[in-house]
């Protein structure tokens, strides 16, 4: 079955995006990639260390020409550093791209929908393909898609926290309104919940901690991208109707009979 | 007389004015894998030759690190 | 990476165990077992039409070698129907394993725990290899391990209701205790929730209304199976902990900053 | 004087004792594809051939269907 | 509104029991008692302490004509156990009523459902008034009834967990079988549990942990007292249905127009 | 226990604010108001009948000497409707006080985050007292204390859903960083729900639908009455941790034991 | 010659200019229990009496009624 | 020649055989305040008086105390 999804024209046949934070080696960053089968890696923006700048970090062992680099504004606070790192990144990375992040508060992380509606604004106007991190509100995702936004990336629970996918409500009627590629991230711990946000019509999802943490990065991204394709072909398979009561999947009529009715 | 600037939010003395390419061979800078901004604007990188750091500059140098969300 | 279960001695290398109800058509029927690559496959036992004794069903068409065949006691109200049907079902599959259902309530189809036991304990005794459906109750559950079943079988909700795993933190409770294979049945409407049984720990899970009933159910059947794989994978991978906190998957120094400190 | 038996929860009558293989092919009924229950208790296979269908008695005949759960 | 509950004959105009342990001081005790307006007070039997015979404990400070003493066999981890008990429990009390529990694991605190019954028919061919305390098993509440029991007792989730109403669908389906009181028994944590439970139509809760141990027991006994009238009066007021989508409260016409039409 | 709220300067001894919309009957409104103890109550502004000027609605029956009034902006789709219906409500009601809603979708009616703030700064501006009804992101709750807002009203689900607080994790963040007062807006469907919301902290909670729509509005009402104060109260009592494990409550030594060790 | 005004987004046809409060007496509408928003001004209840309706005038007159949220 | 028993599972020596209303008094124990178990039987409050703990017997002694769960 061909099923590929298109953001801003390019088309990936993976819905599983990785990000490249937390592993323990860049070993492990190469096999996690290798096994998720993922075309879409998103990385950081940060100053270089002046005192060894040419320190190899784990993306250098990486072959950019399997990937699409996704330059994100991660650690931003405002809208002003996030247009800052937006522009660093793509002179560094050579791509348009950026996953908008503006996050004032450092111990939730819950993005700011008034600063990242107005950086992607402006983003857009110049010319970056803008895919923005945002709270799972259909309001606001409306907004940004009207504003030319790529794709919405509504957070399913706390980022880093692996608790799943808590705003699945709010996800369905994201997902339901919009025009653009639906992309969960935030929150996933495990492949239960990336197939969670699939079978619900999400279009692709985006999980870095849950992979990076595991006890077994490589394994754990394959577990991530079966679960993926779970949840996206039971999504074009057309899932059961959840049901108050139980329904026999056995015929109800004909079971044997331990004893007749006694006759005369 | 030395010219003071900073680089990365660190205050850094220079013996005199010096073209970006320059300043990055000296610092052992790869251009091609780092962008740089000067007070706020990011230099295409292809104009990297025509830029001179001056006195009172702040140099901005980043390069990709591994990251997912904030 | 080998992986397989042992069920009585038998070794099974798919984790994913299928029904035969409530399919649209034969055909729909092989498809679906094809597609989801199970091992073992469970049947009903009913009365056959004596006005019409070889009208073939869907079962004449399945090639019996690939699969081992479970019969089951379904829609049996009582022990002794529960033990003429598990006798039939012996004589008829030539297979001593039965998956035992006593259930005499035909609204929400929960099992009997009193009626369940005790049949189960009579069925050992006769040689059979006994897989009970019960309630996610861990003492019951050991209750059955004790008597010699070969597995425990807890619902994750109502029987064809596709509610999914609403019996998680019981599941998680008898998984800890087993010393027997847990495979959960019932509920399962979607791969996430065959994701997440797996997940915990869970050794395999039984599959019918999910599919069958499903808009596609090869294709469904195909979802399950990458489900199933993914949570077990998950498993063994070692998930990383749900924390109530966020906690940053990029590094939280070194964000470039547009307004350096004014100087003198 | 015909006999009175029941099949599957229906009554039936017949002419006269019948050995159950015979009973069987009468009703066009493959021996392979059923288990028979006589008075509650099944008849193993292999001793079809040595058991009598008698006046009263009541016989379950059953099959696979497809089936997963109540 | 006359609103009384009857358990075997006995009218209580109050719905919420209470347990006696974990309390820091006898004040607490009585002051927790006097608070929630509690008629009916779980005890537990032990051992008495030979060397010190006489030592007063909280329960000697109450005045038992204010409430029906339930003597309870938690604790007891077999049958025996909890036949010995209920039996030293009427002996000391006076009272012929127990309330039933027979839990063999500690660390869950999980009732064993066989044993239960067991004992259960056991006591009520003595004479006993049984309420028992049991996992929220529709079929196994339908069995205890059927076997004389004054009530059944589901649990909400864990003994002392305060994890709320984990069981909820379980309890609905006990409540629309059950011909007895049905008491909610385990796991509640705040007065928005007790609510919950009675609003669903539990004919009383049982609480002790979340009384006794919160910061302020007295309070939190008025609390619960306030908890389940609301939740009583709730059942009884007939709540609205649960909608998947929203539905205005004010009427959708005539909101004043800034903009009118222009003209010419 | 004196436990006043105070928002903008006034004190309120109740913390249920109630609605006025879809009850049967004038009767039932104000059966309910009295009922339920409130102090507050909102309403909407909507055109006049010129065809009927002096037709009395129920709320010509209320005696607004016993409540403050706030008047809402239910049913603007856009920041003009927003700013116009609040300056009216203020002309027609003498207060300048404004439950403020921008909700731009009438199917899920979720409020506008961006268009809210923009209201509620120039109505601030404008001298109103502001209560901004809102998505629970905690993030534009910020942002609307910062602009100057009396309160913000996080949504817990749908307006006129009754599905409750499906939000609880971000109305804690919310509560957690405001320095405002916190009122749960929509959503509440029974008194568990109120309580819930008020034991994690919130200032109060606005009912309508759960009250008017019920079978009995003013039983109902009491019930909600009873169940913010036992929320309240239990917030103030300082509930228990909720724990994965169980804990008994009775002590754990000291059971009879029915078999004592033989001797020779 | 008529004038042409809309109140509450319906046309209307009024003879001549007319004051505020004998429009609303002329309409049976108690001044008390309503708000009236001219072509998006809101007019304060005390100046009511300085206001006149003129041709072309967009009214909004408003009231309280039963409503909780949208 | 010394009897022994047990008492809430603690072995004990007593002189002689004893009604069991001298050996609560003698153990200071309000019997109003206890039920009695000895080997597995609970001895009714009546039958104090008549029954006399003798060698061998295991006694249970218990009383109420605060509890509501396992």
């Amino acid at each position: 079955m061909s099923d590929t999804l298109t953001i801003a024209g390019k088309q990936f046949s993976s819905r599983l995006f990785l990000g490249t934070g937390k592993y323990a080696s860049p070993e492990q960053t190469l096999a996690a990639l290798e096994a998720s089968g993922t075309e879409m890696v998103t990385v950081a923006i940060r100053r270089l260390d002046l005192d060894n700048p040419n320190a190899r970090t784990e993306l250098d062992y990486i072959d950019w020409s399997r990937y699409t680099v996704l330059p994100n504004t991660a650690g931003c606070k405002t809208v002003d550093e996030a247009l800052l790192t937006a522009r660093l990144g793509r002179s560094v990375t050579g791509s348009n791209w950026v996953k908008l992040e503006v996050i004032p508060d450092p111990k939730y992380l819950l993005p700011d929908p008034i600063g990242t509606l107005r950086a992607a604004e402006q983003l857009i106007a110049e010319g970056f393909v803008v895919l923005p991190y945002i709270h799972a509100d259909p309001v606001l995702a409306k907004h940004l898609e009207e504003a030319g936004c790529a794709t919405v990336m509504p957070l399913g629970s706390a980022i880093g926290s692996g608790q799943g996918i808590l705003t699945l409500d709010e996800i369905k009627i994201i997902i339901e309104n919009a025009k653009v590629p639906v992309v969960v991230d935030a929150g996933i711990g495990a492949p239960s919940d990336a197939a969670l946000a699939m079978e619900v019509g999400a279009d692709a999802v985006l999980v870095n901690t849950a992979v990076a943490k595991s006890q077994d990065p490589p394994l754990m991204a394959a577990a991530m991208k079966l679960g993926v394709e779970a949840g996206r072909a039971a999504h074009l398979a057309g899932r059961i109707d959840r049901k108050p009561y139980a329904s026999a999947s056995s015929p109800t009529e004909g079971v044997a009979q331990a004893a007749p009715i006694a006759r005369a | 007389m030395t010219l003071r600037i900073t680089v990365n939010g660190k205050d850094r003395e220079i013996e005199a004015e010096v073209a970006l390419p320059d300043f990055l061979r000296a610092h052992d800078i790869n251009p091609r894998l780092v962008a740089v901004a000067i007070n706020g604007e990011v230099i295409p990188k292809d104009q990297y030759a025509g830029i001179t750091v001056r006195d009172g500059d702040a140099l901005e140098i980043v390069r990709m690190v591994g990251g997912g969300a904030s």
